[in-house]
């Protein structure tokens, strides 16, 4: 169940900040398409800039580079929406965890604060704090009511199941929009999609990369972890996987295509990231929700969907 | 811990690592061994790793024990335990650090060898995971998929998005100033310089002062700005 | 002035700790200098500012508080509002020209007879170590 | 100018052989105020008081100065001594110059100028003491009893057999508390309504003891042995004295609402009793939820049917005011709510269970006649899981504290569940086993060793469904490896805390609670049941997680404490404590917020507010005396005055050529 007192801190605000995640943009752009789409016909304005680079999470947390060198890159990338004065919504776990736990640790360090500033100073930047950084499944549901009126076609009757990533809510146990172990939001958001959403009992599990297992160390991890998930999601029987963070999606995506090449599964469920189901609901044309990246295939899913269209129309 | 010999704790030695890292050693006084993290835990149920007997091997003393150890790198980070624990231990958080130690005192470079490129891209690209897919299989399947090459650029453009994700090029020299300045660019190097000399060898005691005089330097390193 | 110094200490001794505990360094004959005259009182939060300007302004050349240990304080708080005060006592007299080593507040415990002993050695210690009366002394002489 | 006589104290060597008692003797005769002193070998001895009742006669003393040992040892002694002279006992001080000098010194000369010292001080203090009466307070012989759960009811049984009245007030309908809900008790498996509904019998008819229940303590005024309390008695809407009991009322009410009791697996009505033993056995008419008010008189149909004519919408809450002179606190706990555990799916998942509906559950009276099955299906489960530690020792969900019974509880529920389902695959998975107590780890044995109980070290991370199957996750710690149980009812056992309405309860009673809720105890080991309020004590849960032997033993030590006061026709204590001069206070109440035992109250002179200290409340620590900023407040036997004639006194070396004075002389 959504936790209330922080559904109250989360802000509705005309225009965000939209922080583009590196994995999105090079693996599954359909995320960014989609979720501009979505956004446009929910009258929200999102900003983009070329200036934001990476967050620099992923290489902090593979022990790459140390936490204290990277801070002022997270600093950065604050800037310019502390600039522009808009909140900042991530698309992904990783990216909101990384300036979060970051700006944090900023603000209660005001000496090192004033060193990274004193550094960005040089490059003409500021780092204020005053952006509020959101993760998306912060956002919608407060967006649910206008969302709803934008849903022109409900997707009945196809039974999707949910994983959202251990990153945010199991890494803000207690401030996290929702509770760790019993979340709803996004189920909420798949009923307002008109579809129906379907638990499994690994619902809760890690993707099975947790950040570092199938780059740094060996798949004979990542993998059996990843049947296991996959067993209990085959006896739910569902339509396709929704996630909401892009990395969830690209171990998901990809393990199974993974599993499936080496003789362990047989799986084939399509991936989906939050925004690309609500683009479907509001009738965005497919192709501009970017399926084709996926690995996986969505046309079970896609062909699903353009019936009930027609029933609909 | 991947030992079987009998191990000598080593109490006295823990008063020194316990205000590295944070505090996040630290916080490990809190655990009470209850084992929920251990049932919670992914690496856990597939491997002989067990965050509980790490913790109690740290709070022993036997930190180099732990990073030595292969285990260390077998944490899949999903912070499960975190969530499960009663005394809100962040061990995720605590591995991050430990790894650190790891590869200070040379044992885990191995491990991570395999990112240092991201770590170049962020620095030449600003990006840390890149467009090109060399992978003929996800092409092959994405091209099934998707009616075009396959390639990203593609796909991209297909939606009606620029080719490629762009960076300008004033974020591009800030990003790399400030990761000169800021002593990130000298790590990164340093990082190369220890996969490229491969294993050290394992002097425990002395790479466990090392990693208390990184700890020093975390410190000092607004005074690397001065000297830039 | 010389090393001859023979400070006066005043001592305020709560009687459920300190004075119990300095009936303790008694019975088990733990000789310690005596130069301190020990006042029985309830306990150490009933200390009034005004017991340490008085013995300041009579010729004490310290004053020492004894109280119970924190979360020991036989009227549950008493020596909380003790350590509060006594820090205000010390500011204002350090004010007036009283140096910080001729006021001590210290907990000690009924049964800790060898710590009464080893606390009073070491104030009286300090004390002796400046050597000369306190200011307010110096100057109650001279008007 | 007072009159103070001297005795030194030789304390055979003890004294005289380091400090020169002659010397001390020629000394403070030259103090102004004295006009009499000597030595003796023994002044404790018989003969050596005699000496001083002699001279007090003899000489006409007004103050007396023993210098001897320490007062904390014979004080009480020559208080006695003088007070056998006609002097009054408030009169005499110790300079101790045992302890604090002889003993410790190592210069003879030294101790004797410390002796010299400590004995012209004393003999400045006496001069300005003041005689003293000890304080008589009156007592009401009344006791309230708050709570009438196990602990509640022996306190008002132990109170009442002495033949003093005992008003026990209880919240719900019935008195019986929480082990009213258990089927049976640890560790010797008697039923628990066996042993607790006579003595639930026994307090209702009790000739001494009033009960009031649906009640609750509304104000507290006054203080020991003379409070003033008031009682809102919740308007009950059916007639004690009419209703028979016979229970017609209950069958036919419309309303249904999870009853309370039954921990929600049975519903009660609108008209209800708890359970079907509730002393009294009078039904009450729950009125948030009776159709009757809330819809304008719409049913009614209670009051048809009631062949007694017992039943009467109109009567409102009633307020009563009775004196007691002491008051007994056993208030219980309730239970942490376990739905707070999404990892193990309370509320979420049929099957998992709290452990108060598992007591239900396997209670011979209870909702299923004692028949433990599951709730989602009526099958007998084949595996059973308990979970410890649910809420408690757990800072991150619940608490941090321990809460002591539920490893026994959950011992004594597998034995039952044994004894239930011979067949049956039990699992208990636990952090540590806490079972001290008499013949506790003996039961907890028998669980492992007779009843097939697999005791499991591990706190379970995820209790997930799956087929109508909950697959418990689990680390065992003993081989250090995850494990997974594939349960069919899982059982948590969501620990004690202090009740939600603690602080407010605290609040009217003027007594001190911790961080959790649980009233606290004047010292944790000597004065465990009484509370920073005179004349109130503390008895069971409300003062912190413990079993029913413990409860029942802390009450009656409750009982003895209140009778203490209860059982004398007056108070007397000494008369150390605080007094507000009216005149210099300002009224700011600086002093209220100071005094831990509440013992400073507003109150008005002159037109003006000012403070008051209740003497039969003030402990006399003197916090407030130091505290106040117009110097309004003082206190008895260690007033300001005293204090500083001794501070004085110690640099007041009677001619400026005798020798062996204080610091200042020597200069
Ligand atoms: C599941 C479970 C099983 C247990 N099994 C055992 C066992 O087998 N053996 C054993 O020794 N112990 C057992 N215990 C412990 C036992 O329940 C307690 O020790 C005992 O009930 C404490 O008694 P009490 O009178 O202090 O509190 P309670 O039983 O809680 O009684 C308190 C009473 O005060 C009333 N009250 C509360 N607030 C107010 C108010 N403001 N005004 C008036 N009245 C009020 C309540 O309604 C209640 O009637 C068990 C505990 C649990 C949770
Ligand atoms: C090592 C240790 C440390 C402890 N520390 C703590 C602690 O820190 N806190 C705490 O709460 N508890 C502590 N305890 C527990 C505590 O000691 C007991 O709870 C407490 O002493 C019990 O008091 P008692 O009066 O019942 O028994 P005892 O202290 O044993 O007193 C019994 C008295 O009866 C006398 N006696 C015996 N037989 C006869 C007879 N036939 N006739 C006449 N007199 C007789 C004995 O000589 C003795 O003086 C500790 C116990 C131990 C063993
Ligand atoms: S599920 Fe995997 S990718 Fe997603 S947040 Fe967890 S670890 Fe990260
Ligand atoms: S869950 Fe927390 S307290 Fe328990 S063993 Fe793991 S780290 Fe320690
Ligand atoms: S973060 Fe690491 S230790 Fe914690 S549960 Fe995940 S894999 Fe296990
Ligand atoms: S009047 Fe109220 S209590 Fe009586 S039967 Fe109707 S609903 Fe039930
Ligand atoms: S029907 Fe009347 S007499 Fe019978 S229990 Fe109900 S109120 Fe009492
Ligand atoms: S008594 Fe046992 S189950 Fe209860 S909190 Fe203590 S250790 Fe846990
Ligand atoms: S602090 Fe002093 S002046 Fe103020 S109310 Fe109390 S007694 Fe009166
Ligand atoms: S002396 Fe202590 S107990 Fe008495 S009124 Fe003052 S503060 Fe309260």
């Amino acid at each position: 169940m959504p936790r209330p007192e922080v559904m109250e801190r989360i802000p509705v605000d005309d225009e965000y900040f939209l922080f583009r995640s590196c994995v999105a943009s090079s693996k599954y752009p359909g995320m960014e398409s989609a979720t501009k789409e979505v956004f446009e016909r929910i009258g929200v304005g999102l900003t983009e800039s070329d200036d934001q680079t990476c967050c620099a999470g992923f290489i902090t947390f593979t022990s790459v580079a140390e936490v204290t060198a990277t801070m002022p890159a997270v600093a950065r990338n604050l800037s310019i929406p502390d600039a522009a004065g808009l909140n900042t919504i991530t698309m992904c776990n990783g990216c909101y965890t990384f300036l979060t736990e970051f700006g944090h640790f900023l603000q209660q360090n005001p000496p090192i604060l004033g060193k990274v500033n004193e550094m960005l100073g040089m490059v003409g930047r500021e780092y204020t704090g005053e952006s509020q950084v959101l993760h998306m499944i912060d956002v919608l549901p407060k967006l649910k009511d206008r969302i709803a009126e934008q849903v022109v076609k409900p997707l009945k009757g196809l039974r999707l199941a949910t994983h959202y990533g251990c990153h945010y809510l199991y890494g803000f146990k207690k401030d996290a929009i929702d509770d760790p172990f019993m979340p709803t939001v996004v189920e909420e958001l798949i009923e307002v999609a008109g579809a129906t959403p379907v638990d499994y009992p690994e619902a809760r599990t890690c993707c099975g990369s947790g950040l570092t297992q199938v780059v740094i160390h060996k798949e004979e991890l990542a993998l059996p972890h990843m049947k296991k998930k996959f067993d209990s999601l085959k006896e739910a029987e569902v339509d396709g996987i929704i996630v909401v963070c892009p990395y969830c999606l690209t171990i998901l995506d990809r393990g199974q295509a993974k599993m499936v090449d080496r003789g362990i599964t047989d799986y084939d469920v399509p991936v989906l990231y939050v925004t690309q189901l609500l683009g479907l609901a509001m009738g965005i044309d497919p192709v501009r929700l970017g399926f084709g990246a996926n690995v996986t295939s969505a046309k079970r899913l896609l062909e699903k969907v353009e019936k009930l269209g027609g029933a609909n129309a | 811990m991947s030992k079987t010999e009998a191990r000598k704790l080593r109490p006295e030695l823990y008063p020194k690592l316990r205000d590295l890292t944070f505090g996040f050693v630290r916080d490990l006084e809190k655990c009470m061994q209850c084992g929920k993290c251990v049932g919670a835990c992914p690496a856990a149920a597939l491997t002989t790793y067990n965050p509980r007997r790490m913790i109690h091997n740290i709070k022993a003393g036997n930190l180099e024990e732990v990073i030595e150890s292969e285990e260390l790198w077998s944490c899949f980070f999903c912070s499960t335990c975190y969530a499960s624990c009663p005394r809100d231990i962040n061990f995720p958080f605590t591995v991050a650090m430990l790894r650190y130690a790891s590869i200070y005192a040379g044992y885990g470079v191995e491990y991570v060898k395999k990112i240092i490129p991201y770590a170049q891209d962020y620095y030449r690209r600003g990006l840390t995971v890149l467009q090109p897919e060399k992978n003929p299989l996800v092409i092959g399947r994405r091209r099934a998929n998707s009616g075009t090459s396959g390639q990203m650029a593609d796909i991209r453009e297909q939606m009606g998005m620029p080719r490629e994700r762009k960076i300008s090029a004033e974020a591009l020299a800030e990003v790399q100033f400030i990761s000169d300045v800021s002593g990130m660019t000298k790590l990164m190097k340093d990082m190369l310089k220890r996969r490229d000399a491969g294993p050290k060898s394992r002097d425990r005691i002395e790479k466990v002062e090392t990693v208390k005089s990184r700890e020093g330097k975390f410190a000092g390193f607004p005074k690397e700005q001065e000297n830039a | 002035m010389s090393s001859d110094y023979d400070p006066t200490i005043v001592g305020l001794l709560c009687n459920w700790c300190t004075y119990a505990g300095a009936d303790l360094a008694g019975t088990t004959r733990i000789k310690h200098p005596q130069n301190m005259r020990a006042i029985r009182i309830p306990c150490s939060g009933r200390v009034s500012p005004h017991f340490l300007f008085t013995s300041f302004f009579q010729g004490a050349d310290g004053v020492f508080i004894g109280g119970c240990h924190p979360a020991d304080c036989h009227y549950t708080n008493g020596n909380y509002y003790a350590r509060r005060r006594f820090a205000l006592m010390k500011s204002l007299l350090d004010f007036v020209g009283v140096e910080p080593e001729r006021m001590a507040l210290e907990w000690v415990s009924a049964s800790e007879g060898d710590r009464f002993a080893e606390v009073v050695t070491k104030f009286t210690e300090g004390v002796k170590g400046l050597r000369r009366p306190s200011a307010l002394k110096r100057d109650g002489l001279e008007s | 100018m007072r009159k103070v006589g001297v005795f030194v104290c030789h304390c055979g060597t003890n004294i005289a052989a380091m400090v020169d008692v002659a010397k001390v003797v020629e000394e403070s005769r030259d103090l102004p105020e004295v006009v009499f002193a000597t030595d003796y070998q023994f002044t404790c001895s018989a003969p050596g008081q005699d000496q001083i009742k002699d001279a007090i006669r003899e000489h006409n003393l007004d103050g007396v100065v023993v210098a001897a040992c320490s007062p904390r040892m014979h004080e009480p002694t020559f208080r006695n001594a003088v007070a056998g002279a006609g002097l009054n006992p408030y009169l005499v001080e110790m300079a101790n110059i045992r302890e604090h000098d002889s003993w410790v010194a190592t210069d003879r000369d030294e101790a004797t100028r410390k002796a010299v010292d400590l004995v012209r001080m004393k003999v400045k203090k006496v001069a300005k003491l003041e005689p003293l009466e000890e304080i008589r307070l009156p007592v009401t012989k009344k006791a309230l009893v708050i709570g009438g759960g196990v602990a509640g009811i022996q306190a008002a049984l132990d109170i009442a057999n002495t033949g003093i009245d005992v008003l026990l007030v209880e919240k719900e309908p019935s008195i019986g508390g929480h082990m009213a809900q258990y089927d049976k008790t640890f560790p010797t498996l008697d039923c628990a309504s066996c042993i607790l509904t006579p003595r639930m019998v026994e307090a209702a008819q009790h000739p001494r003891i009033t009960l009031h229940t649906y009640s609750e303590v509304a104000e507290v005024s006054g203080f020991v042995g003379d409070f003033e309390v008031k009682i809102r008695m919740r308007a009950r809407s059916i007639d004690l004295e009419k209703c028979t009991g016979c229970g017609d009322c209950l069958e036919k009410c419309p309303v249904k609402v999870p009853s309370e009791f039954d921990a929600g697996l049975a519903d009660r009505g609108a008209v209800y009793r708890p359970f079907p033993q509730a002393v009294p056995n009078v039904p009450v008419i729950d009125r948030e939820h009776c159709t009757y008010f809330l819809k304008d008189g719409k049913c009614g149909i209670c009051q048809k049917i009631c062949p007694t004519d017992a039943i009467d919408y109109s009567g409102d809450d009633e307020i009563i005011t009775e004196k007691v002179g002491a008051i007994v606190v056993a208030t219980g706990f309730h239970f942490f709510d376990a739905a707070k555990y999404t990892e193990y799916g309370y509320g979420a998942y049929p099957d998992v269970i709290s452990w108060l509906q598992y007591e239900r559950l396997t209670n011979a009276s209870g909702p299923t006649g004692g028949k433990l099955k599951r709730l989602s299906d009526g099958k007998e489960p084949e595996t059973i899981v308990f979970i410890h530690c649910v809420g408690s020792r757990d800072p991150s969900k619940g608490f941090p504290y321990c809460s002591r019974i539920c490893c026994m509880a959950t011992a004594k529920h597998a034995v039952i569940a044994r004894s239930k389902l011979p067949n049956a695959q039990i699992f208990s998975f636990y952090i540590d086993i806490r079972a001290a107590g008499k013949g506790y780890e003996e039961f907890v044995r028998r669980a492992i060793e007779n009843e097939d109980v697999q005791f499991i070290k591990g706190r379970p991370a995820r209790v997930l469904s799956k087929n109508g199957k909950l697959i418990v996750r689990s680390e065992n710690a003993f081989t250090g490896r995850p494990m997974e149980v594939d349960a069919d009812l899982v059982v948590l056992t969501n620990g004690a805390q202090a009740q939600d309405d603690a602080p407010e309860l605290a609040l009217i009673l003027g007594i001190g609670y911790d961080q959790y809720g649980f009233y606290t105890e004047l010292h944790p080991k000597l004065r465990p049941v009484e509370t920073n309020r005179a004349g109130i004590f503390l008895a069971g849960m409300c003062q912190g997680p413990k079993d029913i032997p413990e409860s029942v033993s802390q009450a009656s030590a409750a009982a003895a404490k209140a009778l203490q006061i209860l059982s004398k026709g007056e108070l007397a204590r000494e008369p150390q404590v605080a007094e507000v001069n009216a005149m210099r206070c300002t009224g700011c109440m600086d002093c209220r917020e100071v005094c831990f035992y509440t013992a400073i109250e507003e109150d008005e002179f002159m037109r003006r507010k000012v403070a008051k200290v209740n003497p039969g409340v003030c402990q006399g620590c003197g916090a407030c005396v130091a505290h106040c900023p117009d110097g309004a407040l003082e206190m008895k036997i260690f007033n300001d005055e005293q204090i500083h004639a001794e501070i004085t006194g110690l640099f007041a070396v009677p001619s400026a050529g005798a020798a062996g004075g204080g610091g200042a002389a020597r200069e």
